[in-house]
């Protein structure tokens, strides 16, 4: 066991020993190598399952807004629970976000933060070393050992199959929290931010067309990337309105694109990279080459990103006079 | 239905259709003011009015896209001149972001166009349009991202 | 039955001798691993891959179809032809799912026409499993990973070659159409096959499956499902790549009157998807939900098609983006069953 | 190839024309549609029981299941009476007399006719989940059919005068002698000269004997939930109680796996159930 896990389940056996929360979030392990799941720690004796390592891929702000629901036909009088959640620096910017939008509030949540290096992305690695499927795999220091169905023991760094969100982030500490544990994290590498849009944007129209119509025929319409966001906590969503009927319920090219676009602009000025979706996609669709697109220009047109205080309002939900507007068409 | 994509696609009396979206308060009344003043404009567009710019659902875009629109104009007030006072710096946030989203999938970025006109301004609606028509016409028909029901003849 | 080998270097040509006069639908390499892929160029075709991202159902349940088109008031049947297909190197577990969609499409008598048209015009070579995949689970819930059920022909990689046993009529015509690059299996190609069998059912651990129905029922109101539930994403992706799960929607599609009817997949982990008109939802809860997918397989369909709708191919398990794993869900109903 | 033949298809609806509008309600967001088939030959594969219900087809918009209004005893005409709720029902109110729907079905199980016949029949009813059991009363009165049933009591209440259906119909059978009719509302307004109360409440006092007789109810959860204690009270046993339930529907045929409640689909094992039945299946409808 690690310093973070150790002094992770300290602090989460305290808080709910003297009753500072009702519920804890947090990450255990999963059955699957590499994997790891979300868990919902509600007394101090369970906290022995709570897990920080490098696979603790979920964002967990998706999971907050349900706890302060009120149970569906509870007659009797509710209280919120006072729910503590452990943050990586994405997942705090998402929860920043849920609480400036109302869907969670601030003064019943306890923050722990968490320095955050990266997470594995699962897929990188089985594709990196070529292995089908994976029957263990270890993760110690700065590399991950994993043994295939096949037998086979192989070894690969970390930083060769971090999920390409943790390549880029800037973030790498959580932006609100009541108590930090751990170490501060070491410093964002310099990297290019943006690099993968700025390669796309110097396509040709056909082929940017192209490369979307490959990607998003892979869709099947399960809205896994929409479950998985922390963002998208919808009632009803767009997609599956009635009335209107945005888009048909169908695998048509079409359908798939009015879909993906309507959901990736869904996020404008709100997306804070933590590639949830891409995670959670069953297919593999490079989602975040979308998202970031949109992050990019809300970065540039209108010097914001999203989610970064409580206090700054939302790209989208402000404006300047001097807002670019060279876009616009003249006579 | 298939005819009339035929003679989109050779080009063979092809006219672009254009869906625009107008503000009710400026742009509608500027389009209105083109109509009463007699200033030919061309009459490849269909308008749906809207309470203000920034009512515009930016699926209305990419919906009218995949009914078939070759091309889609909003306009709204000019910056300050708004009815609801910011409405449309809202939506001039939105469309920036839209308009780049849409050119950045593969959507030709002459189809999709953003203009401030108000309700004096019938010549500047006229000459808008015009420019938005001739965009439109150096695409071509719209190709990309139509729904199309292959066994419906 | 007809028992053949085909040696690896003529699998190509096979394929293409096949593929002639009739669809071939084989796994070819996905970014995701392999998938099931209607392919033109048998040399794509890749069988060293496990179990497919996704099953093969949608050779014969696509993710949506036509019903039928209609134009004002008038509905119009769209004709319900399908080509000859032939659906190469499925795993025994997608196979024999095949064959619990067919229970599903002629329940009590009534044919659903769309599913049974290309049901009836597929072939199925299924692929035995030498090794296991890293959460397949076939033998637990009464497969095997050299099963034959739902397949018109099996086949053994034994290395340098593949064995090809008929299992029905349609299978043998089909291994006779590439009788001049096939050989007739001699009794060392059948004991190895045997080998193979032996040491593949060895390879597979068995995990406790609950199989009292009585008891199942009895888990209805466990806290077992709002523990679940409150993981679940609510995302259809188990559903999607389940080769059983068969729920769909039924939505119209128009354009100036004309227009469609459309059948596409649907799934019971979605809000929406028991949400009344009057806005009255059975299933409000994520619990509710995810409680509904694992009991429609493991006790409604034992009650309405004598099994459970779970061949252990494992893809729930790997595609969860929540890292919600069924085995240990039916290994918690099976304690819970014991202990009630 | 234009082939509406529902017995190779059965996603294919029957066309039908409607003949017949009525306005149910004040609200107007009840309405009863007449229909008639194109197609004698349709009319005559369509048949149903009293209880079973249709998917009604807006080709456009989609389908909606509505239990069936009428009574076979009704030739030549289907009736449904539809409250608009959603996309298919609002565009099905939006349409006039004369415009051509789909209707797919008969689909379901029905009331058990065969167990009723010679015995007391009691209806209870409550808003507009009355139409199956409008079906179900008028079979058994229609005819020559009087006669194989015993006692027929039919209570029947909405929340006001104006929301209760077929009106004119309640009145001719309040006028039959052999059919005990009591209709009631909750508030009756000022020429409202009937009964005021309950559904529930009425059943109480009415007491119908539970000594060879079966009880049918169909109505809103709310009042379900008050009444099943009077019918137990009243000694119905659960097999003789018999319910009608909605549950949201696509195919209508027991393949789409949407209407399940437990390992029974209220579209082919209902929607009609015994209380028995209900019972033993989870509590999720």
């Amino acid at each position: 066991m690690n310093q973070v896990e150790e002094t992770l389940r300290q602090e989460v056996a305290k808080l709910l020993e003297d009753g500072t929360i009702d519920v804890f979030v947090g990450h255990e392990a999963a059955s699957l190598p590499l994997r790891t799941s979300p868990c919902f720690v509600r007394s101090p004796k369970e906290v022995d399952r709570l897990v920080w390592n490098r696979i603790c891929t979920s964002n967990l702000a998706t999971y907050l807004p349900q706890l302060f629901k009120r149970p569906v036909g509870l007659k009797a009088e509710w209280t919120p629970p006072k729910v503590g959640v452990v943050a990586k620096g994405c997942d705090s910017r998402s929860i920043v976000g849920l609480i400036k939008e109302k869907q969670i509030p601030r003064d019943r949540l306890f923050i722990i933060g968490v320095g955050c290096e990266g997470m594995i992305d699962r897929h990188s690695v089985g594709r990196a070393l070529g292995v089908v499927g994976l029957a263990d795999a270890k993760v110690d220091g700065n590399s991950v050992q994993v043994i295939g169905t096949d037998g086979e023991e192989k070894r690969i760094d970390i930083a060769d199959v971090l999920a390409a969100s943790c390549r880029e982030c800037q973030h790498r500490e959580a932006v609100l929290s009541n108590l930090t544990v751990g170490e501060a994290p070491s410093s964002a590498p310099e990297v290019s931010h943006y690099a993968n849009v700025g390669e796309f944007e110097t396509k040709s129209s056909q082929e940017r067309w192209e490369h979307w119509v490959g990607e998003l025929s892979r869709c099947i319409r399960c809205y896994a990337c929409r479950q998985a966001c922390p963002n998208c906590y919808c009632e009803e969503c767009f997609a599956e309105e009635t009335a209107p009927k945005w888009l048909g319920v169908t695998t048509d090219l079409s359908d798939v694109f009015v879909f993906h676009l309507g959901r990736a602009f869904h996020q404008a000025g709100r997306c804070v990279d933590c590639g949830a979706c891409v995670a959670a996609c069953p297919q593999g669709i490079d989602l975040r080459l979308l998202n970031q697109k949109i992050n990019k220009d809300v970065e540039e047109l209108f010097e914001a990103q999203a989610s970064l205080s409580l206090e700054e309002a939302q790209a989208l939900s402000s404006f300047r006079m001097e807002d670019d507007q060279s876009f616009m068409t003249e006579p | 239905m298939t005819k009339e994509i035929n003679e989109k696609m050779s080009g063979n009396g092809w006219e672009p259709r254009i869906v625009a979206f107008l503000c009710n308060w400026c742009s509608y009344a500027g389009a209105d003011l083109a109509g009463v003043s007699r200033i030919q404009y061309p009459p490849n567009v269909r308008v749906i009015r809207v309470p203000c710019s920034g009512r515009i659902n930016p699926l209305f875009i990419v919906k009218a896209l995949q009914a078939g629109a070759d091309g889609v104009l909003v306009s709204g007030c000019h910056p300050g001149d708004c009815h609801y006072i910011s409405g449309n710096l809202y939506a001039r946030r939105k469309f920036a972001l839209l308009k780049s989203l849409l050119e950045y999938v593969g959507i030709e970025p002459q189809r999709v166009h953003f203009s401030w006109v108000s309700a004096a301004e019938g010549a500047r609606f006229a000459e808008i349009l015009g420019k938005v028509i001739d965009s439109v016409r150096s695409v071509g028909p719209a190709n990309r991202m139509i729904k199309r029901f292959k066994e419906v003849a | 039955m007809l028992e053949i080998t085909l040696d690896k270097s003529k699998v190509q040509e096979f394929l293409r001798l096949l593929g002639q006069s009739r669809r071939l639908f084989a796994p070819v390499k996905d970014r995701m691993g392999t998938k099931f892929s209607e392919v033109a160029d048998p040399s794509l075709v890749c069988l060293d891959g496990l179990n497919t991202n996704l099953s093969p159902k949608e050779v014969v349940f696509p993710q949506w179809e036509t019903l039928y088109t209609f134009k004002e008031d008038q509905a119009n049947e769209v004709k319900l032809a399908a080509q000859e297909t032939l659906l190469f190197g499925a795993r025994p577990c997608d196979a024999r799912a095949l064959e619990l969609l067919d229970r599903v499409f002629t329940w009590e008598g009534i044919d659903d026409p769309y599913y049974l048209r290309r049901r009836e015009k597929t072939c199925v070579v299924a692929l035995a499993c030498n090794t296991p995949g890293e959460a397949c689970f076939c033998s637990s819930v009464g497969g095997s990973p050299v099963g034959e059920v739902g397949a018109d022909a099996l086949a053994f990689d034994l290395g340098e070659q593949l064995y090809l046993r008929a299992l029905t009529e349609r299978g043998e015509a089909l291994l006779k159409e590439a009788s001049t690059l096939i050989e007739k299996a001699t009794e060392e190609d059948k004991q190895a096959v045997q080998q193979a069998v032996a040491e593949a059912e060895k390879q597979l651990q068995p995990i406790p499956i609950p199989e009292d129905l009585a008891a199942l029922k009895e888990s209805f109101d466990a806290e077992i499902w709002e523990d679940l539930g409150q993981k679940c994403l609510g995302c259809g992706t188990c559903t999607y790549v389940c080769p059983t799960c068969h729920c769909f929607d039924i939505t119209d599609e128009t354009k100036k009157g004309v227009g469609r009817r459309v059948r596409s997949w649907d799934s019971c982990a979605f809000s929406l998807f028991t949400l009344h008109g009057s806005g009255h939802n059975p299933r409000i809860t994520q619990a509710a939900r995810y409680r509904q997918r694992v009991l429609h397989k493991f006790l409604y369909c034992p009650e309405n098609f004598g099994e459970a709708f779970c061949v252990g191919c494992g893809r729930c398990i790997t595609n969860c983006p929540a890292g919600l794993d069924l085995r240990a869900v039916l290994e918690r109903l099976a304690s819970l069953a014991k202990v009630g | 190839m234009v082939n509406m033949d529902q017995t190779t298809n059965p996603y294919m609806p029957y066309p039908v024309r409607i003949d017949q509008i009525t306005i149910e309600n004040e609200a107007r967001d009840l309405k009863t549609f007449k229909v008639t088939f194109l197609d004698p030959e349709h009319e005559k594969a369509f048949k149903h029981i009293p209880g079973q219900f249709a998917e009604l087809s807006m080709f456009g918009k989609g389908e909606s299941p509505i239990g069936i209004a009428s009574s076979p005893t009704e030739e030549g005409f289907l009736l449904f009476t539809v409250k608009k709720t959603g996309v298919v029902t609002g565009e099905l109110h939006n349409l006039t007399e004369g415009r051509v729907i789909g209707v797919r079905g008969p689909l379901g199980k029905s009331y058990p006719i065969d167990r009723m016949k010679g015995k007391n029949v009691v209806i209870v009813g409550g808003g507009f989940a009355f139409t199956t059991l409008r079906a179900l009363t008028k079979y058994m009165i229609d005819g020559g059919n009087r006669d194989d049933f015993g006692e027929i009591t039919v209570i029947y209440g909405a929340r006001s005068p104006g929301e209760l259906l077929y009106k004119k119909e309640l009145k001719e059978w309040e006028a039959r002698d052999d059919l005990k009719t009591y209709i009631t509302v909750d508030k009756g307004d000022e020429n409202w000269k009937g009964r005021e109360g309950f559904v529930p409440t009425v059943l109480e006092e009415v007491a119908p004997s539970s000594k060879d007789a079966l009880l049918a109810v169909c109505g809103p959860p709310i009042m379900i939930k008050f009444t099943l204690p009077v019918i137990k009270k009243l000694g119905f046993s659960p097999s003789d109680t018999i319910l009608s339930l909605e549950m949201r529907m696509k195919c209508g045929i027991g393949k789409c796996g949407r209407c399940n409640i437990g390992s029974k689909y209220v579209c082919k094992d209902g929607p009609v159930f015994t209380l028995e039945e209900l019972d033993v299946l989870p509590n999720e409808y």
